[in-house]
């Protein structure tokens, strides 16, 4: 529970800077909020076993070594944010993006370290709702108004499926901890139909195809880091429940929870794929590009074994490094450019930011699943643990993904190094915090994967 | 006999100092060192001849087979494997002594013919590599070598046929020479490979066991084998390449063109020649129709072309026809019982080399004096250039197979061995020898007599040749002169054992008369400054004059096996397949992606109805899936 | 530090180098240290392995060292050479020596270039040590990526496009190959991913059975297997000089390695139920790249498809299944490494003079650039198989094995692709006759320079490569076979 | 006449009341509306817990506990999703479903 708790006193903490401290505030207030969350980190460093108020509160290591992540990549958009927050329209409110980010966080913990559907609804909601504001931020900015609006209707919508599926769970069974249900759960069709309800608020959540609608729209409308955040931070969390819930709770359906996901898996890689390839608005490419990364994560989910939880865990790092610092580049240029996202306008790019490029390139690669960055060997273990429990065939479809995902992370490459442009970019250089984010960000994917002690650290949880 | 070694190591020497510093060297220098290290060859050939033949028979009144070196070049399996190395016997010694002569006499020769030529060091080094190519040939060990170098002659070939590189004809020519004779090798290829296969040996003498096993799949190898040889030896159909092969300088003709690499044919079945009459006596029969129908094809073509090399080099498929013949006639190994072709082949192998180099030598002499192949220019040179003239009048009758001279002999024993076989070949090749008579003696008086371009040779005087190149013809001249009574049977028969040559009376007297019939034929028709006679029947046999000048139309015949069905049928439609089919599928599947895409796109209108009915829609289908399955 | 690891090291350590590096002679400083030290290495590792197996060595790969790398999955990094790797690595090591001559005056972005070009030889050089499975798959995908770059930023002509197709086709291959390696692991038992330990292990026949065509079909792309070599004219013809040297000389040959090594060693009952019919498709690449090439106009079209009939033949001799033929197909790898190196270096320089390729307008060449015209020649005669060159060598030792198979429809395959011969002899001699020959028709090629110094250098080294080999084949050949001996007889039962 | 009441009534109704906010959720132009409608939906869900656990599971706390949290994230939900219905009026000046659909594709 010391998660939590650290994690709410320095929620608190930022809430009376907030109010303390004289505008414009907004540098002292990402100092601050970065060095708490520096020390929330070194705080959890070292995962714990814990089970409280009579399981309804199950926090298992590897929960805890998911928060942990989940804290990082929250400290990564927040050093990414700062160029954002430090605009005419935000500068104001720049401590209530902390706060609200910190509640989504908080929501997360809850929800992976869930002992019972009561918590976890509440968790998923806490995630849900500030991510709301979030997306509508930039509340001048129509996109963003849109994109809340479709977000909060159908996040609403599927909650209500989702818990109404629950409901069926727990007519069905007769409690709603984790720790019971297994025993009363037979497998009738009534279960079966609840559990497809649950399924599909988590997806809703993963965005898979086809509960995946809102995201391009609202990756698109909502404010560059929070982009960023919502397709790792949030992806991750819900990743990693699902596939507790699906191994804790609904281990006597195995067989068709693994059906369901084979199915989802193979639409939403396939489908995101071809949407993707038709997209120039880079934000919401990476929309696209975060579903078909939540189909690969599926894998893992759909190993459900041990192997596949670590592969999951790992995936998530790797994919959180990779995805921020692709995120980090597109908030750079963006800021450079009067809010530019298109394809277009990193044509050349690599002439004046050779850098910049540089890291978007390596990041995109690990995307990509390209050796040796981390991203390959993420994708290799996921297809490894999912292999293992005998869907090859899934594995194989997934592989084939890969070559139309392989094409659109190249476009951009392309864009960057070959297309020839009069007008490039041109050089600039971003704030401190930004660069350090993202060197950690490609320390992160040139080493994650060759260095094998991060994988070998989760494998012991 | 470890020098033996020498007459490999130096022409390949030589050839690689001229490659690799020839450029930077004076002519001079160039051509001494070509020259001298085959003057060396020649001696150490002749030295080895000598010894070889001088040294004690075996029991069995053969000469032994020798192999003073032999290396492991490349390893296959256990048993197979290719050995470079040197391996003397009757027929490789009489070989060198062919090769090394004619080369040197052509080393020498080209001193003056191609003074002051563009790529003269080059013209050497390429003299070099194709000498030891030759030698390679000759003196392999075992089939594969054979091969290897059977296919660097084919290169120096190639590669001396497009020596005036600048010339259309000449990259045309070179370019089919090579081709056609690869196409052959590759007959050749497989027959060794089917050799290798079942002998499980690339030696010339299988186990008698790998033989009882597997001696009935050796007809297809030898006959494979043939097919090769009948490439190199430009046999019907593939002789296509020799004639325009003539378009390299001229001594190279003499070289390769009509001495040495275009018997290499000849002189692989006669390598194979135990095995052929052991196992393969059919194939070797038809090797003798072949040969015959070649000869005669390539003497009728003769009696029409205007070029003089070309007529020489019809000439040449004509005479190879008749060594093919001689040893397609045999029927033992016992020269006294149907053997005598191995011998009489071989021999006249040895006599058409000579006499061969010294008629396209001549011919290269007048070549340089007055500037063109063609007969038109010609005519009553005899004045101008007595030396060529005299040496060319010897080659003639050498070839029309008058005595005393070489070419007499060895077409008599042919002749014979014919007889012996079957009395229709005898008359046939009879008839061709007086073919050959004629179309000689035509050629003969066409440039030496007849009617002369005076305008052209008054513009233009024609001279004798530098002393360098009547040399060359003086000592073939001599050679042709003797060669003949050299007792040949003594040293090579089909069973190694000394045989006598014994002049068969009744063959000789005919064959004699039918050649001077022909040659009065020929002189009654050309001799004059008139030619009605020709001129007549050219014109009343207008079509068969022009399809015997158009070689029978078989240039043709090949042009459209080659432009239209490989080029047209077979590539261009490929090419456009892999084009248009497979890349284009590549290409496709991912337009089918694309276009994909651009269907489903539409979905994502951006209403939220549209996305949570997609969500229930999502939720309802995976229940069902569930469900059913 | 074992010694193998040192080939992964060193290049490196010049991508480091090469970071550092403030100017262009820097640059080319580092390349060619640190290729020259590599070309040391390899010829070092050669000397070294043929003297431990003459001093009686009798395991399957020499110089064996491994490091547990993902303990889970029991990954390790596992090196280990055996002939076939050892020429392999020398072959490497040749042309990317040779390949930095070859781009001495490479612009712009030089650093960059050398950048990728470094990393694309860490993952062949990778993939050549290692004997774990995944880490061999890791280098080779290493090895893959650089080109999109090298092609796209660097090449020429339809650039983009070339660069976009390779990627994506080399990579779908490596899609099917993933599978398959997986399905190796795990149907060996999920206990080993090294190949050593793997062949220990039966892979059951149904599992064989789908994954062999998985694992030789994803080699097979990069070994422009038919129908799927349609990336390599495109690629080659896009791609800058050195880049297609090193892709058509070594990349293509990772091809081959992997079918022999992972693919068929691995997985021999799959290899019997499949073998015919990849002998079907290879047997078409050989005879069809052939006759494709005879019509092309343009020079490294050409010398693409010829690429697709040789290393066609690589695969149709592994699918032989003979000692002899596999043999063969090693050796064939060498020296259409070598050779076709030769070809794309002296097409880039004659292409980097005349600013063209078309075979249509250029002619008489030999007088103007004697020295690329001779390389021209000496490249074509060494393709088209003349003994004493290196073609002749491997072509032989492919179909004598070849035909040491008995089997009727085997000795048909044979038969046909020996016909190649005659049909590269054909385009090879079109070639050389229509540019090299003739009179210059063009004025503007007149005032053309013949090689500079790191050009000639260039070409030298990779005659005397190929002429060696084709001169003094036997050590070669004994290094390889003792080495092919353990995985035939996995596939003669 | 006495009618018992079985858990099976209360089922439909909540089924009903689901069903009845899908449709309106699909058929209504108006973003209230749709909010509305999400808000039947969650009180079917409510129903059902609240019913399952007083009739199937008389002696525990947690249907009702879920229904209570429920109840107070669907308010939450209502006003985040009515304060940002408002932006949308401001930015777009409708708050039709289909003024909305500048982000699609």
């Amino acid at each position: 529970m010391q998660a939590e708790i650290s994690l709410a006193v320095i929620l608190i903490i930022i809430l009376l800077a907030d109010l303390i401290l004289k505008a414009p505030h907004h540098k002292a207030l990402q100092t601050l909020t970065c060095t708490l969350m520096v020390v929330q980190l070194i705080l959890n460093l070292v995962p714990v076993n814990q089970e409280l108020f009579g399981g309804m509160y199950n926090s298992t290591t590897m929960a805890s070594v998911v928060k942990t992540i989940l804290t990082a990549g929250t400290l990564l958009v927040f050093m990414q944010s700062g160029r954002w927050l430090s605009g005419e329209d935000t500068r104001h409110k720049a401590g209530e993006f902390y706060l609200l980010t910190l509640s989504t966080l908080l929501g997360m913990y809850f929800m992976v370290s869930a002992g019972s559907f009561i918590l976890f609804y509440v968790g998923l909601e806490l995630a849900s709702i500030p991510m709301v504001c979030l997306i509508a931020f930039d509340k001048y900015r129509h996109h963003s108004a849109e994109a809340g609006a479709k977000f909060i209707l159908s996040s609403m919508f599927s909650s209500a499926l989702m818990l109404y599926g629950l409901s069926l769970v727990y007519g069905t069974c007769g409690t709603t901890y984790f720790a019971d249900l297994p025993q009363a759960l037979t497998g009738t069709p009534l279960q079966l139909m609840a559990m497809v309800f649950f399924f599909a608020g988590l997806g809703f959540k993963l965005s898979l195809v086809p509960f995946h609608m809102w995201t391009p729209d609202a990756y698109q409308g909502a404010p560059t880091p929070v982009s960023g955040y919502l397709s790792v931070i949030s992806k991750g969390a819900a990743a990693f429940a699902l596939m507790n819930i699906l191994l804790k709770v609904f281990t006597p359906m195995t067989e068709e929870w693994g059906l369901m996901l084979s199915v989802t898996i193979v639409l939403t890689i396939t489908i995101a794929n071809v949407f993707a390839i038709l997209q120039q608005d880079l934000k919401r490419f990476m929309a696209y590009s975060s579903i078909s990364q939540a189909g690969y994560i599926l894998l893992a989910v759909l190993a459900g074994s041990e192997q596949g939880m670590t592969a999951l865990v790992y995936y998530i790092v790797v994919y959180i490094v990779a995805n921020l610092a692709v995120f980090g580049v597109i908030g750079a240029v963006e800021q450079q450019t009067n809010g530019r996202v298109d394809r277009e306008a990193y044509n050349g790019l690599y002439q004046t930011n050779p850098k910049l490029s540089f890291v978007m390139t390596l990041a995109l690669f690990s995307l990509a699943g390209i050796p040796p960055f981390a991203g390959f060997f993420s994708k290799f273990f996921v297809f490894a643990s999912a292999f293992h429990t005998g869907y090859w065939l899934v594995v194989f479809l997934a592989l084939v993904n890969t070559i139309i995902s392989l094409y659109y992370y190249l476009l951009i490459v392309k864009a960057m190094y070959i297309t020839p442009n009069e007008h490039p970019v041109p050089a600039f250089r971003s704030s401190a915090l930004m660069r350090t984010s993202l060197v950690v960000c490609l320390i992160g994917i040139v080493l994650l994967g060759i260095c094998s002690g991060v994988y070998q650290w989760i494998d012991k949880f | 006999m470890d020098y033996t070694i020498l007459i490999l190591a130096l022409p390949l020497l030589s050839f690689l100092v001229l490659a690799l510093a020839g450029m930077k060297m004076p002519h001079r220098v160039a051509g001494a060192i070509g020259t001298l290290s085959l003057g060396a060859v020649a001696v150490l050939s002749y030295l080895t001849a000598f010894s070889y033949f001088t040294a004690e028979r075996t029991a069995e009144g053969t000469y032994p087979t020798l192999t003073p070196w032999n290396i492991d070049w490349l390893p296959f399996t256990q048993q197979l494997h290719i050995d470079m190395g040197i391996m003397l016997d009757p027929i490789s010694v009489m070989m060198l002594i062919v090769i090394s002569t004619v080369s040197l006499m052509v080393h020498i020769y080209s001193f003056g013919y191609m003074k002051g030529e563009k790529g003269f060091q080059r013209y050497y080094a390429f003299l070099s590599l194709f000498t030891f190519s030759m030698l390679g040939l000759v003196v392999a060990t075992n089939i594969f070598q054979m091969y290897v170098f059977w296919e660097l002659v084919g290169v120096s070939s190639y590669l001396l046929i497009g020596f005036y590189y600048t010339k259309p004809e000449a990259i045309l020519a070179s370019k089919k020479a090579f081709i056609v004779t690869r196409f052959a090798d590759l007959g050749f290829l497989i027959g060794i490979l089917i050799y290798g296969y079942y002998m499980q040996t690339f030696t010339f003498t299988p186990s008698e066991e790998q033989l009882m096993k597997a001696g009935m799949v050796l007809p297809w190898a030898l006959g494979l084998m043939f097919v090769g040889g009948a490439g190199k030896s430009a046999m019907f159909p593939l002789h296509i390449w020799l004639p325009d092969a003539m378009e390299g300088p001229t001594p190279v003709s003499a070289l390769i063109h009509a001495a040495t690499m275009v018997v290499a044919g000849v002189y692989l079945v006669a390598r194979m020649f135990p095995l052929f009459i052991g196992f393969a006596p059919s194939v070797l029969h038809w090797v003798a129709y072949i040969g015959a129908f070649t000869a005669f094809y390539a003497a009728s073509v003769a009696c029409a072309q205007s070029d003089i090399k070309r007529v020489l080099a019809f000439s040449t498929i004509s005479q190879i026809g008749f060594m093919m013949v001689a040893l397609g006639v045999c029927t033992s190994m016992n020269p006294h019982e149907g053997g005598l072709g191995y011998m009489a082949g071989m021999f006249h192998l040895f006599t058409h080399a000579m006499f061969k180099a010294l008629l396209f030598l001549g011919a290269g002499c007048i070549i340089h004096a007055v500037h063109s192949n063609e007969m038109e220019t010609m005519g009553g040179l005899h004045k101008y250039m007595p030396i060529t003239h005299i040496t060319f009048l010897i080659a003639c009758l050498a070839i029309a197979g008058i005595p005393p001279f070489s070419g007499f002999f060895s077409k008599d024993e042919i002749l014979t061995a014919c007889f012996q076989f079957s009395p229709v070949i005898g008359w046939v090749m009879t008839i061709i020898a007086g073919m050959t008579a004629f179309y000689m003696f035509r050629l003969y008086y066409c440039i030496f007599w007849g009617k002369e371009n005076k305008e052209l040779h008054a513009a233009h005087v024609p001279h004798e040749s530098p002393l360098n190149m009547t040399f060359p013809l003086m000592f073939l001249a001599a050679v042709t002169l003797i060669a003949g009574f050299i007792p040949f049977g003594h040293f090579v028969s089909a069973n190694g054992e000394s045989y006598d040559i014994h002049l068969d009376i009744q063959v000789a007297a005919t064959s004699i008369v039918v050649a001077l019939i022909a040659i009065g034929l020929a002189t009654w028709m050309y001799a004059r400054e008139k030619q009605p006679v020709a001129e007549m029947l050219a014109r009343r046999y207008s079509g068969l004059h022009r399809a015997a000048y158009k070689r029978f139309y078989m240039d043709e015949v090949w042009m459209f096996v080659t432009k239209r069905i490989i080029f047209r049928c077979i590539s261009t439609p490929l090419a456009w397949f892999d084009r248009h089919v497979i890349d284009q599928f590549m290409n496709f599947m991912a337009w089918c992606t694309q276009a994909f895409g651009v269907t489903v796109q539409p979905a994502q209108s951006g209403r939220i109805q549209t996305y949570t009915m997609w969500f229930l829609g999502g939720i309802i289908l995976l229940t069902l899936v569930l469900l059913l399955f | 530090m074992n010694l193998l690891s040192l080939f992964v090291l060193i290049p490196l350590l010049m991508l480091l180098g090469l970071w550092i590096a403030r100017n262009v002679n820097q640059v080319r400083g580092v390349m060619v240290a640190g290729s020259s030290l590599l070309l040391i290495l390899a010829a070092y590792l050669t000397v070294s392995y043929i003297g431990l197996r003459q001093a009686g060595a009798t395991e399957e790969m020499l110089f064996t060292d491994s490091i547990s790398w993902y303990a889970p999955l029991h990954i390790c990094y596992s090196v280990g050479v055996d002939g076939i790797s050892v020429v392999m690595l020398l072959l490497s090591a040749i042309i990317v020596f040779t390949g930095t001559f070859a781009s001495w005056k490479l612009k712009p972005l030089t650093k960059e270039y050398f950048l990728w070009f470094t990393l694309l030889s860490t993952g062949v050089f990778g993939f050549f040590i290692s004997t774990d499975l995944f880490t061999m798959f890791m280098f080779y995908e290493v090895a893959l990526i650089p080109m999109y770059l090298l092609i796209g930023v660097w090449g020429s002509g339809r650039k983009e496009y070339a660069a976009m197709k390779l990627t994506l086709m080399l990579m779908g291959g490596s899609a099917f190959l993933l599978i398959g390696i997986l399905g190796i692991y795990y149907g060996a038992g999920g206990e080993t991913m090294n190949i050593l330990e793997i062949v220990q292990q039966k892979i059951p026949t149904e599992m064989q059975r789908i994954f062999f065509p998985m694992v030789f079909l994803g080699f097979g792309v990069l070994g422009a297997l038919f129908p799927f070599h349609t990336w390599s004219p495109d690629g080659h013809a896009s791609a800058p000089t050195a880049v297609s040297m090193l892709h058509a000389g070594v990349l293509m040959k990772l091809g081959g390695y992997g079918c022999f090594r992972i693919a068929m060693y691995l997985m021999p009952t799959g290899a019997a139920i499949w073998g015919d019919f990849f002998l079907v498709l290879t047997t078409i690449s050989v005879v069809y790249g052939a006759f494709s090439a005879v019509v092309q106009t343009d020079l490294k079209y050409i010398n693409a498809y010829s690429s697709v009939s040789h290393c066609g033949l690589v695969l149709f001799a592994l699918l032989m299944m003979t000692r002899v033929s596999a043999t063969g197909a090693i050796l064939q790898m060498l020296s259409h490494g070598l050779m076709t190196a030769l070809f794309f270096a002296l097409i880039g320089m004659i292409y980097g003079r005349t600013h063209t390729r078309d075979i249509r307008q250029l002619s008489g060449l030999m007088k103007i650039m004697p020295f690329l015209a001779v390389g021209y020649v000496i490249a074509g005669l060494a393709n088209l198989g003349l003994p004493g060159l290196s073609g002749f060598v491997a072509e032989m030792t492919v179909f004598v094995g070849s035909f040491q198979n008995p089997d009727l429809f085997h000795r048909t395959c044979t038969i046909i692709a020996t016909t190649s011969i005659v049909i590269t002899a054909v385009y090879i001699l079109r070639v050389v006759g229509k540019i090299l020959y003739g009179t210059c028709q063009n004025p503007e090629h007149l005032k053309l320079t013949d090689a500079t110094w790191d050009e000639r250098f260039a070409v030298i080294c990779l005659i005397i490569a190929v002429a060696e080999l084709g001169l003094a084949p036997y050590w070669v050949s004994h290094l390889i076979s003792g080495s092919v001996e353990p995985i035939i007889s996995q596939l003669i039962h | 006449m006495e009618i018992e009441i079985h858990v099976i009534h209360y089922l439909v109704i909540s089924t009903v009341m689901m069903f009845c906010g899908v449709y309106g959720f699909f058929t209504r132009k108006n973003l209230l509306a749709l909010l509305i409608s999400v808000e039947l939906m969650l009180n079917a869900t409510n129903i059902n817990f609240a019913v399952f656990n007083r009739y199937l599971f008389p002696g525990q706390l947690e249907g009702h506990f879920f229904s209570l949290f429920g109840i107070a994230i669907a308010a939450a939900e209502t006003a985040v999703a009515i304060a940002i219905i408002i932006n949308v009026y401001r930015n777009v000046k409708h708050i039709l479903t289909d003024d909305i659909t500048d982000l699609k594709g």
